[in-house]
């Protein structure tokens, strides 16, 4: 059965939407990384990356490629006017201390309690890399997911307890996916959006933990939809 | 849009309760964000915990705040200035509070809250009175003393130049505990000689990035 | 009189011996010192501990050292890199160790090492597998996981500029775990694209004082 | 009974006399700070100092002074070209974390196990105040004392253990006075210098801890002698 859903960019600026002017914001790896590309022009948003540059620019020009200016994907980035430069351990000091008001991450599995698992999964294939989660996830004031809302073989990702490895233990605040908003709260899992077209069954059928519904839920519509 | 700057001393500290904790920037005399403190005494706020190396000197600054009786306990590494007299006053008639901490560890322990950290072992101190009652441990060989992090509601530092973002670059060893300090509290704010457009500071040379700072005002001064 | 600068890439590398640890910088490819590690390649020492944030890619830098069986352990944050084959390989076989850091981690922990600090207490990684057999305390209301100082006997670090006595300039994000790790190590080698002469570098914009560098050698780079 | 003594120009001269050239050197409050007037012309010595200085130079000419350039004695000072700047946490980095090769340090008193007591008398009249000797003390590669060799009013300050409070213990490695220079190893004191025309006895009966010497014990020289 095919389900409205959103696109990554439509999740993108669902997320964008949330973060307010003048936010600091680490953005993960992947999808996350939209995010920057779809704040809205009226907003002054400062991203940092992790491997030490507050005021990250969009991607340069071809041509205009400099490999020392990357983002913490390895991609090459640019500088706005009033950013800077510093190392790592400073770096980690704004993520880590509470600095960055916002970060979006990716994540394999969230439980109802907020736990995050988005560094390892039970394949011990491949070796174990971890990164700057774990500091992003205990540091930021507002921990946002943004993920398919289920595996790609339909399992969910919402969960009563994480089955694969913790980053950190109660630290998501909202869950972005391509059917929903959800809202990490005392009471567990909350639907504050729902894609168009979408029953409120056909979300907890795809979702491994109970929901509970906002008392107005927002109709998010795909463009295609 | 982001602007940090803001037009008086007054509304650059408005809004200090009372009991707060207030880390003051300066070694010296160099560095000393005078007219922050000044506007401290001005505002009104009471019993306050002052987070600073030295204790002020003569009437003005930290020594100022305490001649005011607006000091309940002052945390620093060297309270004995050379003219210093307000602080010796109170200490010596038990009306104000002191822990004294090494330099080293003063700074560390800030950097400590600005860093996110839950605390760490230094060998400074650790063979030393400074060490009663804390927790002891032999790591490697030496004994090191366990130190807790040290955050402030508020930090008042001085810097040289500094943008609407908050950014700062600061004047030779003016710089000294500023830009931790900047890092450790909940709301930090900075005095700058000089107000700078965006874009102005090398971003290889900002010492302080503005995600630290809170308010910036402008306080000119004679060169 | 101080003179740090060396005049080839070997002569930058003697001494190394086998069994070091070898800090070495850079985050992807941004400053990574290439020619360094290929010239640790060239002199010979074996049993190395390497500690950088990934583990090569390639056939180049630490990658090479890993296919040439010359790493017995590796401690970083994310050892798959885009177009990392080696460190891949030889896990798999079992023929070399992985430590696996939290980066924030990795860097506080060099940098304790460079600050003599004995440890320190982090929330990162506390709720994780990566706490396993170590201390954790709550403080605060949150789980803390102890973190014991990295220091090496080997810092190979690249920068963009450095004079005589050592200080250096970075370029960009390639600066990244180089200035930690100078403060790190027994010996902290540095390649720069070029050598400044003694007071060419502002006082206010140096970012590695020399106090934390050993030897410096120029490796000429196209724009 | 006068006894011979070095001026404290002369003793500070004996210290620079045991300094390598290319180290970095931090200079305590007081005499230890003529150290740095007395350098020969023939060392490149860099001298730190705690409040974020590398490469501090002498006072500057009168008219010059920069009151945001001061030394941890609060005097105005210059940079000489190769200093930098940096914030007080990164300057104890140096100073705790190994990085300083020597530290000449003034005392109250010291050990013959080499305990440091530098920081606070049994005066309660004074409030405390520690500064940054503890962090020198324990980081310092190699810490030296200059001091007078006793109170002024005669008392030992060399002792077999210190009775004022410690800044730390077994940390001093050499004890320059205006009558000796003085290591600090396993056996306790052993002299190496002595001032010429004061005896064995004298410098005994002035210590409170046993002396022993060394196979040559060199001779010191006053100018005034």
């Amino acid at each position: 059965m095919t389900v409205p859903q959103l696109s990554h960019t439509e999740m993108a600026a669902r997320v964008a939407r949330d973060i307010p002017d003048g936010s600091y914001v680490n953005l993960g790896i992947g999808m996350p990384t939209l995010v920057g590309d779809v704040i809205s022009a009226g907003k002054e948003i400062i991203f940092h990356s992790e491997n030490g540059i507050l005021g990250m620019g969009p991607a340069p020009a071809p041509g205009e490629v400099d490999w020392e200016l990357i983002n913490a994907g390895k991609s090459p980035v640019t500088l706005v006017p009033g950013g800077s430069y510093f190392h790592h351990t400073d770096s980690f000091m704004m993520m880590r201390g509470g600095h960055i008001d916002v970060t979006v991450l990716g994540a394999f599995q969230v439980s109802e309690q907020g736990d995050l698992a988005n560094w390892a999964t039970d394949d011990a294939h491949l070796p174990p890399a971890v990164g700057g989660a774990m500091d992003l996830a205990v540091g930021a004031k507002r921990v946002l997911v943004l993920m398919m809302h289920t595996t790609p073989d339909g399992r969910p990702k919402l969960l009563p307890e994480c089955t694969y490895p913790l980053t950190a233990a109660q630290v998501v605040h909202r869950i972005y996916t391509e059917l929903a908003v959800i809202d990490v709260g005392p009471a567990g899992f909350v639907v504050r959006d729902m894609v168009a077209g979408l029953s409120r069954e056909d979300l907890q059928r795809r979702t491994g933990a109970p929901l509970t519904f906002a008392d107005e839920v927002a109709v998010l519509v795909p463009a295609g939809g | 849009m982001i602007d940090k700057r803001v037009a008086s001393l007054a509304e650059a500290v408005q809004g200090l309760a009372d009991g707060s904790t207030v880390l003051v920037g300066g070694f010296g005399a160099a560095g000393v964000p005078v007219e922050l403190v000044h506007a401290v005494l001005d505002q009104g706020a009471r019993d306050l915990t002052i987070v600073t190396n030295n204790a002020g000197s003569g009437e003005t600054d930290v020594a100022a705040l305490i001649r005011e009786g607006r000091v309940r306990k002052i945390i620093c590494s060297y309270p004995r200035s050379m003219g210093s007299i307000w602080f010796e006053e109170f200490y010596r008639a038990g009306t104000i509070e002191l822990e004294l901490v090494p330099q080293g560890t003063l700074s560390e322990r800030m950097r400590a809250a600005g860093a996110g950290l839950g605390g760490f072992f230094t060998p400074a101190g650790a063979d030393s009175l400074l060490a009663r009652g804390k927790e002891v441990r032999m790591i490697g060989g030496r004994r090191h003393v366990f130190e807790e992090p040290l955050g402030g509601d508020v930090a008042l530092v001085k810097a040289l130049r500094g943008d609407r973002w908050g950014n700062l670059v600061y004047n030779k060893a003016a710089r000294n505990f500023g830009p931790t300090m900047a890092t450790a509290a909940t709301l930090t704010v900075v005095q700058v000689r000089e107000f700078v457009e965006l874009g102005d500071l090398d971003p290889e040379s900002v010492v302080t990035p503005g995600i630290f700072v809170d308010r910036v005002v402008q306080v000119e001064e004679e060169a």
